[in-house]
């Protein structure tokens, strides 16, 4: 699996410091979010179109960021 | 068959001890709805690790070595074996097995319908075997031929050694035996009387717990449908042979990926809206209840969002098995390949958008009816590109009139009135007097016989070969071919008739004047259910005294025929190289594929 | 091959003709009591004319191919290799298409404004559903279980609603429906334009026609379409009984 | 299967797995989004955004934070296997089994105060029972696969070259935070 995704970088540079750096700061990411959700629910009534935003970003943070979703479109075909 | 006595006992095991364990904790009746759903649950898992889910997979979960049951000969059949081959027979004779059984039910309902009043079972018996054939019925309409062709075919019409995931495949054959003895059991817990369709308040107030055992099954079976959807779209995607690009895809394969993504997301909702009446029995949830606020049509718009598109589920691989049949038979290229991939897809799309419209009398939104007219009209452009296909194959082709090429041929005729009537029910002008009367019966009929079942019947005749090594007996085969097919019509197209009559669906009794009318229909129907006795003794005797069938009896072209019959343990011996298009017949020096390991570079 | 086209095509306008002429001379429905009976019957035979000629073409496609083409003995050699032009499969969607345009601009859009109709009423009555009879409720405050009576030439709203499960309020000879739903009230127009009574047209019946257990075939009852004169007789009557058997009471 | 089979689909099998795996657990996703979707989407046609005034806000906010440290935790651990990290692999690995019993936790407490506030009978009760009872069982299997690969990677299975079932199983503790972030607010912000 390694060897795929070093086959897609050009430069073989992820190693796992960068890795641990790039995990931290999405999460640190994710949980501000997170409290401004929460500060905006608290303080706004029926906030559902303020908070779809905030929503949306959470989700393709994770799905991009930890999970690798693109990967999966580029190895699509073979 | 020690591994299904192990299943047996684990899963009644399973049953007894989960359900008496609960209901001591509960205090009430070992029949209570908990008891019963924690019954099942440990029911299904006894019965899983009995087959040898925990020898050929868990084990290896633990770090210790697995122990696969490497069974030979018939006994194999019944193990946790991993051979698409022999998934797709288990799954071909399971299917037929229940087909029949389904088809006695029918047979029931038909005894009762051929006079007024309670004759031949009493109204509680009658909505018991109506559901029962009902969901009988839908279940092998979804699986039969996608489970059991698409199973068996898919790897070899694609070269492949095996499906992407064999113990996945496994798993989604061995949860169906536990789903048949359960939808065949509810009645014995009381009534269960809801229909296939399970609409609350109904399935949520109605007595016994007949109810609470299938709703587990039909999600079990749902678990089972998308398992083997994932599978096949992924060996599609990943595990074709060099050189069999999309383009090159024989058409079933299309028409059964297509049915898989179909069926991988859909069928989640199906799932989850009997989950929801499952914990409106169970857990005291007020989804569906109106006293609690809830709404019942909530239910009917999950439920469609999946049962309309199941349709296609149901008719996909059919459209796919009779193309297949109808090239080959013709000794002519597909007419119009690519539109026809371009339908499926389409279909795909279109399917899951058109729901509504088994509600246009339900008491939804007027808006929504408008839209969903139109959704629905549109998709009989696509479908009709498949007819297209279908007569533009044959026009002037060298047409073999043998068994298969002859349902085939009913497939186009049958689903061609399942389709037209069809249009008189997306029309809400007309639905709002049709629907939920005999006129819907005869049209879902015509479509899921037409469409699926036909296919089913045609596969079964065409690979017959293949699969059993045998060939069957092909005067007994045209006979019963013409036979269910005219029978067919001397059924369904009276319905039609009297369901514009007024008579109304589900009903174990009727007004005086359709009594004609209804007893013919019930002696048809009693000649069509007797055409199958034809159908069983050709296909039993033949299998076991056939004559021995050539590795290629109808000379066609793809891939599954070019290895012997049947197919060796590893389909091919070196993997396959594709180097032209799976149908050009009358195409000077055309070659599909290369087999056998001969060295052949690509051109 | 022109020779097959031209034999085709006179099948098909033979067939075509022949399937016309039936449609239009047998007129499946039954007689209907009400204004939207017959855009339910009207828009039918439409969509049965424009289905003809797409179901003979099959037909006679199918047949022809069968009979000229279709040989019991294995045949030696392959057909023409015909892969479908890009015209003809343009040709085919362009006609499917329109086709399709056609039936959803009539009956499609046409009959579903014709059938609701407007929505104002000369008479609201209410029905309720519970399994398995009815219970009408006239806005005069008659209430009957055991029939439904109804003046001819009158618009009239149907308020229903269901007590229990999922019913469906049917009069197979008005030509329309809508499901009874437990916490919700739906509404269903009809207008009135013959009179019967339910012991001369069995099709004249409330008849329930949403699966609802045990007495779902039998939860039905008769119904009367009666003149005006007849219908405020009946009213009158209804009312003094009642009022005669408050004063005993 | 593939030990018995000739060299040529030992060949097949080499080059197909780990594209096929990844591809199947992703259509598994797909077909779960559709699940979820179809509970959430009955939570807002029966009971629209509607909140009860007594859902322990705090708790809710706390269990989220949680489940968000578990996914970094589960990321940290993939990472670790990747380089051949085996004991960072199992000391994140760990955590996170932990971080998930603790959000496991904190749910059976919500429900225990829920049960007194508005049970499963009213509207509101039974979408949030049923949808935060779904993703409890999606937790408590992703605990129970991640105790899998535990249990394996302490034994000296998996390294940089092989550790598709440590992926798989982070990706699917990933998808149950993902599924989180959509019923978290849908439940008690909107």
């Amino acid at each position: 699996m390694d060897t795929d995704e070093q086959l897609e970088r050009p430069v073989p540079s992820s190693t796992q410091q960068e890795k641990v750096r790039l995990g931290l700061i999405v999460a640190a990411a994710l949980a501000v979010l997170t409290l401004i959700e929460y500060v905006i629910a608290v303080g706004i009534d029926d906030p559902l179109i303020w908070l779809l935003p905030f929503v949306i970003a959470k989700f393709a943070l994770i799905l991009e960021y930890f999970m690798h979703f693109s990967a999966v479109l580029g190895k699509g075909d073979h | 068959m020690r591994a299904l006595i192990r299943a047996v006992s684990g899963g009644a095991g399973g049953y007894v001890i989960a359900a008496f364990v609960t209901s001591l904790i509960t205090g009430g009746s070992v029949s209570d709805g908990v008891p019963v759903t924690f019954g099942y649950i440990f029911a299904l898992l006894g019965w899983l690790h009995g087959i040898g889910v925990w020898n050929a997979w868990a084990r290896e979960w633990f770090g210790l070595p697995p122990k696969p049951d490497n069974a030979k000969g018939w006994t194999r059949y019944f193990t946790f074996s991993t051979d698409h081959k022999v998934i797709g027979s288990q799954y071909l004779v399971t299917f037929l097995v229940v087909f029949l059984v389904g088809g006695l039910m029918a047979m029931v309902i038909r005894l009762e319908l051929a006079g007024t009043g309670e004759g031949f079972i009493d109204a509680d018996t009658y909505n018991k075997v109506m559901s029962m054939h009902g969901i009988l019925m839908v279940a092998v309409a979804v699986a039969a031929v996608l489970g059991s062709f698409g199973n068996y075919l898919v790897p070899l019409m694609i070269g492949a050694d095996d499906m992407a995931f064999p113990r996945i495949n496994a798993l989604s054959f061995w949860l169906i035996p536990p789903v048949a003895i359960s939808l065949l059991s509810a009645p014995l817990l009381g009534s269960f009387e809801a229909g296939w369709t399970a609409y609350p308040p109904l399935s949520v107030v109605a007595a016994g717990d007949g109810q609470l055992l299938f709703n587990m099954g039909v999600i079990t079976f749902g678990l089972s449908s998308i398992l083997g959807g994932l599978n096949i779209i992924t060996t599609v995607a990943t595990m074709r042979a060099p050189g069999m690009t999309w383009g090159r895809l024989p058409i079933f394969v299309w028409a059964t990926f297509s049915a898989s993504l179909l069926s991988l997301v859909i069928t989640q909702f199906f799932a989850a809206s009997l989950v929801l009446i499952h914990l409106d029995r169970v857990a005291g949830t007020t989804f569906f209840g109106a006293a609690g606020g809830g709404d019942a049509l909530l239910y009917e718009h999950m439920f469609w969002f999946y049962s309309h598109p199941a349709v296609y589920i149901m008719v996909l691989p059919g459209f796919g098995v009779a193309l297949e049949v109808i090239t080959h038979f013709s000794r002519k290229p597909l007419f119009a390949y690519k539109a026809v991939v371009g339908a499926f897809l389409t279909i795909v799309g279109l399917s899951s958008l058109v729901w509504a419209h088994h509600m246009f009398t339900s008491g939804m939104a007027a808006y929504l009816h408008a839209p969903f007219m139109v959704l629905t009209e549109a998709i009989s452009v696509p479908t009709g590109v498949i007819f297209l296909s279908a007569v533009g194959t044959m026009w002037r082709g060298k047409l073999w009139m043998q068994t298969p090429m002859l349902l085939a041929g009913g497939w186009v005729f049958n689903f061609l009135i399942g389709g037209i009537t069809g249009l008189f029910l997306a029309d809400v002008a007309t639905d709002v007097q049709l629907h939920d009367s005999y006129f819907v019966v005869a049209h879902f009929h015509y479509t899921i016989i037409g469409g699926s079942i036909f296919g089913l019947l045609a596969a079964v005749f065409f690979w017959f070969p293949k699969i059993t090594g045998r060939m069957y007996n092909e005067t007994m085969g045209k006979i019963f071919a013409v036979w269910v097919s005219v029978a067919l019509a001397l059924v369904f197209i009276p319905m039609f008739w009297v369901g514009v009559n007024g008579m109304n669906r589900r009903v174990n009794d009727y007004q005086q004047d359709l009594e004609t009318a209804n007893n013919f229909i019930s002696w048809m129907a009693l000649l069509l259910g007797l055409s199958f006795v034809l159908f069983a003794v050709n296909l039993v005797w033949s299998a076991l005294r056939g004559p021995k069938a050539p590795d290629n009896p109808w000379g066609a072209s793809t891939l599954e025929w070019q290895v012997s019959s049947p197919p060796p343990e590893h389909n091919f011996p070196l993997l396959p190289e594709v180097v032209g298009h799976p149908y050009d017949y009358g195409v000077p020096d055309a070659q599909h594929a290369v087999v056998g390991g001969s060295a052949k570079s690509e051109d | 091959m022109n020779r097959d086209w031209l034999k085709v095509g006179i099948i098909w306008a033979v067939l075509t003709a022949l399937g016309e002429v039936a449609v239009v001379t047998w007129r499946m429905f039954p007689e209907g009591y009400t204004r939207e009976y017959e855009v339910v019957d009207e828009a039918y035979i439409l969509l049965m004319v424009l289905a003809v000629p797409v179901f003979m073409f099959m037909i006679t496609m199918l047949t022809y191919s069968v009979i000229k083409f279709g040989s019991r003995e294995q045949p030696t050699e392959d057909g023409p290799p015909m892969h479908g032009s890009n015209r003809v499969i343009v040709a085919w969607l362009v006609i499917t298409s329109a086709l399709t345009v056609g039936i959803l601009i009539n009956p499609g859009f046409v009959g579903l404004s014709d059938i609701r109709g407007e929505e104002s009423s000369d008479m609201v009555i209410e029905v309720e559903g519970q399994r398995w009879s009815w219970k009408v409720t006239y806005d005069n405050g008659i209430v009957t279980t055991d029939e439904l009576i109804v003046p001819v030439h009158t618009r009239i709203r149907f308020d229903i609603t269901a007590t229990d499960v999922l019913h469906s309020f049917w009069v197979p000879a008005f030509g329309t429906k809508i499901d009874a739903v437990p916490g919700r009230t739906t509404e269903l127009y009809i207008t009135t334009e013959r009179t019967g009574t339910g012991e001369e047209d069995l099709n004249l019946r409330v008849q329930c026609a949403e699966l609802c257990g045990l007495g779902h075939a039998r939860m039905a009852m008769p119904v009367s379409v009666v003149g005006e004169a007849e219908f405020d007789a009946w009213v009158d009557e209804w009312l003094a009984a009642e009022s005669a058997a408050a004063e005993e009471g | 299967m593939a030990l018995a089979a000739p060299a040529a689909h030992a060949r097949a099998e080499a080059t197909y797995r780990p594209q096929a795996n990844r591809l199947g657990l992703w259509l598994f996703f797909l077909s779960e989004t559709f699940l979820f979707s179809a509970m959430i989407s009955a939570r807002f046609v029966t009971s629209g955004t509607d909140t009860p005034e007594h859902l322990n806000q705090p708790l809710a906010l706390g269990i989220t934070i949680v489940l968000l440290l578990s996914s970094i935790s589960a990321y940290l651990s993939e990472n670790a296997i990747a380089h051949d990290d085996r004991a960072g692999f199992i000391r994140y690995t760990r955590i996170t089994i932990f971080l998930g019993l603790v959000f496991t936790a904190g749910v059976v407490l919500e429900w225990q105060e829920a049960l007194a506030d508005f049970p499963a009978g009213t509207i509101y009760g039974s979408a949030f029972f049923a949808l935060i009872g779904l993703h409890a069982f999606h937790v408590v299997t992703g605990i129970m696969a991640l105790g899998v690969v535990l249990n394996l990677g302490g034994k000296g299975h998996y390294g940089s070259e092989d550790y598709w079932p440590v992926e798989g199983t982070v990706k699917y503790w990933h998808l149950v935070d993902l599924m989180w972030v959509v019923i978290y607010p849908s439940l008690y912000l909107f």
